[in-house]
């Protein structure tokens, strides 16, 4: 099972979500965060500023879907990074 | 002189006392950062309170009186961007989508501004009319509209489709927006009673509110300035310049229609101001191409500061001349 | 005729009609959400201030006249979910875990409809008692306790088993409850002059606060709606009747005890009410076998919204009825 | 060395923590979270839809205790997931 | 008697009950958690208001009355570190590091405890002087660079290299130095025209707000209060008597500059006062080695209780003695 | 490619940053967290018990170089815990 990590602007959310629905994921995690990166520092300060973090658990092959799909739709235009790793869950027939 | 008089009156004032001197502390890189959900909250409560406000004095005046003023700032707010854009894009040479974007956040308004120019005109003893943030509420969404539309039609094809009904929602259902309208609504129907019971929070700390928020809002234009440089001087040619053309039809529109001296330096002011809440939500759902550092530099970090010191008492000037006509 | 005067007064109140905005806002999925630092800030003032002006008003009037309908509610709280349980149970065909959950959610109280009714009734001219705060303070936990109780008593034994110690101390100490009777308590003694002091904080603002809560309440209880469908009709049916039949009851009770109309209303209110806060604290805590959604879907986005619309108007009347007997 | 998380809902954070208490475990890092999930949104706008994200760094053999008592204590009655990931730590002795 | 009768009234007063009530909840282990933003959030509009309120009265009273007694505090501020160093180091037998820690937050001052004793002089009928704030505005920074250079000088040379440009950075431009200086500007600026203006904010809610911010204290001191015990009695004592021997200087030299029994009262009260918010910030920069909960427990779950239950009462007897003289 | 997290205590944030520059990592996230450890309950009612959580995405070198100068400069005086993670990133050139 892989856990998949997108750190991208607040004002994406929507956008995010929806890709997520898409792809046909229904679970997630998410939480705000601050950043600093190429495209500058995201402080936080309005929620134009703001950060997020995304956690997604996902079957492999969904998951290099959703990894596929950000590099399409989201690496053009936002600042974000994306990252994969392994992990064993409980009750894997739940994702 | 008396103009003189009237930018000094206002750089004395609290709310811009402490916008400076959250400027200052951006600068000197004092750690004064305040938290995200403050800077939500007191939004939440200066939107809720100057809608509650106008909704409950359109209420007093009636609706005979508002339509006009209103429908014209629609239109004002609506056309704004059609000429913005091809400026931004020939004269100053900023791609479709950019210009676009930015043509959007001008023919939009600044609730902050629109507050700080209310104050401003009522110390002087030049209140504008109590209904007036009701032009306010109007003119928020149609630039935003046309803004998106512009860029749709003339931006790259194929990038990022978000569907059409999404970005009707942002621009409808946006957070400011609709807690404008609605608290408007509430107001109306609230009326004089409604607005007096609850007058201990949405009127007494008012102005103090705004002051510290405009404390926390200079940090936050502060951190920005460095920007600036950045994209060159052609922002800030752009976002010094445009503000006064559009506070001189504004005022020109508000004294046609027949508002008071104070009501027409507001329609000034909603005109010359650029929205830096409403618009980059919606920018960045439906024209993420567009770059934000840009209309974000732009609307606050340039027009923003601009028209709080140097725009209010220009428009208020603007204001007794087309009045004086 | 007065009955709908009495609604309409409700309904166009700034609490009530900021709620109902809060809940549009959720039905057009505006992006307003409201931090959850926020509502747990609102959540502290409110409780707060209630508990404190409480307090300052019980070392004015005096414990004798405080004793006799402060010892009827907390024996009110205890009962209503000894005959909530078995209807629950039989009638409503819940299981004994979910039955004794949502038991304790209507023998406990919520602040917010106490305050809304408060608010309605000094509007309206029939000012409760003062000190009726006191009421609300003690009836929180007794429903708590006995809910657990049932749900250990009855439901499926084995099941996670909390120290009954700790469900005592969440019961007791749970933070609404404990910010309530301690603010009640710092209010009798620092009595009126405590009051005067702070009158600019705790009542000037007071009724904004809590119509500027009622919006946010709103999006919640709206976001809670579509789990009403879920859930079934039994639901609806549970939380629209009951309160009426605990209204009716507790304005009894209240008339009994020698309230004004407006105490009486207000006692009837509180045994009308569902605890929204508190209860469910706890009952996740101690009775995690209960389906939470059931009893916050009864007491937010059913009980609560009809207690403060047409509920406050009906407890009034039956108020009146009882003391014109 | 095991890093251990738990998603779960904001009420049940002093039942996880008795049994962290229980299990012997005493570090722990704790943050809020949002998410979505079989058992629907948890947005947090109010404590009661309030969600947490426990995160546990242990050997392997505790790492597994925890698992165990979280499958057989918390899945039953909470919105929660439990995944493990390798980790390695400086410090290995202070876990 | 007289005595007695001023802590009574000081205990009896809603900020110091609410304060109890915190430690209380703390005690009893109630999940009463404010949010640290509301904590952030509280912090901002003291110091703010604080300030703003102090410079407009400068600007009334004019320069030429606040310069001695602010020269006065300045030097007590960096001198009182140069005693509690070597009594800390060879009397209580702390290391150099933590002896130079705790003897600076011992020298700066805590802008809280300083509110409450304005307002319980006030309400005794002793009022300060109104721009006494700026005593307090200065106090902060020189303590907290005496001591940074202390610890520099006497500590383990090699540790942790902090750039000397940061650690002066800290201290003069921390959060809380910042806005305590920039909203005293502001205020001088603004004049009372702009208090007036804001005094719906500043004002009004004032002390209803520092009674919510001592409950939040409460909290936070009586989380503490089980570190007392483990580091052991000579925390307690140097906790307790120094801020009596700095109270009985500070009101001397209040008494010396010419203060009214208000403002020398006062004087005292900053002299006893720890620093709970600026020194440990600039302490965990500029001196890692030394250990926070010593200096944390000893300003803010000793020094601090003690100042405003036992302390303000005491150092207001100092000020009429001394002024007797 | 590495993920190196940091729970340290928030007085140590400008700490942590100016360690970061000073070995040349440029991209970071930050969050604050509770938690509880060796030395205590950072519960962060106040800045002083506060709680931040880094995360730093960098190529193996870089990483051990971190928790070289982690090791070095923040265990001996903060309350601190560090641990490293296998990551797959998109982009990785970017890190
Ligand atoms: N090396 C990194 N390690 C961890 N997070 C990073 C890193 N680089 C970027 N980020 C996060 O990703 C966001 C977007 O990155 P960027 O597009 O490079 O500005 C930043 O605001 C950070 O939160
Ligand atoms: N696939 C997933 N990836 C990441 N987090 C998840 C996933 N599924 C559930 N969660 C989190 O676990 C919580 C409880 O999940 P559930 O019990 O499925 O509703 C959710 O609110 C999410 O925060
Ligand atoms: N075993 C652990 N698992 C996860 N986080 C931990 C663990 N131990 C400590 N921490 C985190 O690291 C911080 C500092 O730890 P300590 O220095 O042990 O007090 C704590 O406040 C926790 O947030
Ligand atoms: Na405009
Ligand atoms: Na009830
Ligand atoms: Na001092």
């Amino acid at each position: 099972m892989k856990l998949v990590t997108i750190v991208i602007e607040e004002l994406a959310r929507s956008t995010v979500e929806r890709a997520l629905q898409k792809i046909g994921v229904h679970g997630y995690t998410v939480f705000p965060v601050e950043g600093s990166g190429a495209k500058g520092q995201r402080i936080g300060d309005t929620p134009e500023s703001g950060n997020l973090q995304f956690q997604i658990i996902a079957p492999e092959d969904r998951a290099t879907e959703l990894m596929e799909h950000a590099r399409k739709e989201l690496f053009p235009h936002f600042a974000v990074i994306v990252y994969e790793t392994d992990v064993r869950v409980l009750r894997p027939e739940k994702f | 002189m008396d103009f003189l008089h009237a930018i000094q009156a206002n750089l004395l004032s609290p709310p811009i006392l402490f916008f400076a001197l959250g400027v200052i502390a951006a600068l000197v890189k004092c750690d004064l950062k305040f938290p995200e959900t403050l800077y939500v909250t007191l939004t939440i409560y200066l939107l809720v309170a100057i809608g509650f406000k106008g909704g409950a004095a359109i209420a007093e005046a009636g609706m005979a009186k508002v339509w006009l003023p209103a429908l014209a700032a629609v239109l004002l707010g609506a056309l704004i961007p059609l000429w913005c854009y091809p400026l931004l894009k020939k004269v100053f040479g900023f791609n479709a989508a950019d210009a676009a974007a930015i043509a959007a956040h001008y023919g939009s308004v600044s609730a902050v501004t629109f507050i700080a120019a209310s104050n401003y005109l009522k110390s002087l003893g030049e209140p504008p009319e109590a209904y007036a943030s009701a032009f306010l509420a109007v003119m928020e969404s149609p630039a935003i509209l046309i803004g998106v539309l512009l860029g749709k039609r003339f931006g790259t094809p194929g990038v990022s489709s978000v569907p059409m009904r999404e970005i009707l929602h942002e621009a409808l259902f946006g957070r400011s927006i609709f807690l404008l309208l609605g608290a408007l609504a509430a107001g109306f129907l609230a009326g004089k009673p409604g607005l007096e019971a609850t007058a201990g929070f949405f009127v007494t700390p008012f102005q103090g509110v705004l002051t510290l928020f405009l404390l926390e809002l200079g940090t936050v234009a502060g951190r920005r300035l460095a920007d600036i440089r950045q994209s060159g001087p052609r922002l800030l040619i752009f976002g010094t310049i445009m503000p006064v053309i559009h506070g001189f039809i504004g005022t020109g529109i508000g004294a046609a229609c027949g508002l008071s001296i104070g009501g027409t330096a507001l329609m000034g002011t909603l005109a010359a101001s650029a929205s830096y809440i409403a618009a980059p939500a919606a920018m960045r759902l439906s024209l993420p191409e567009a770059n934000p550092s840009l209309y974000l530099t732009a609307s606050l970090a340039i027009t923003f500061p601009f028209n709080i010191t140097l725009g209010l008492p220009l428009y208020l000037g603007f204001a007794r001349w087309w009045i004086s006509l």
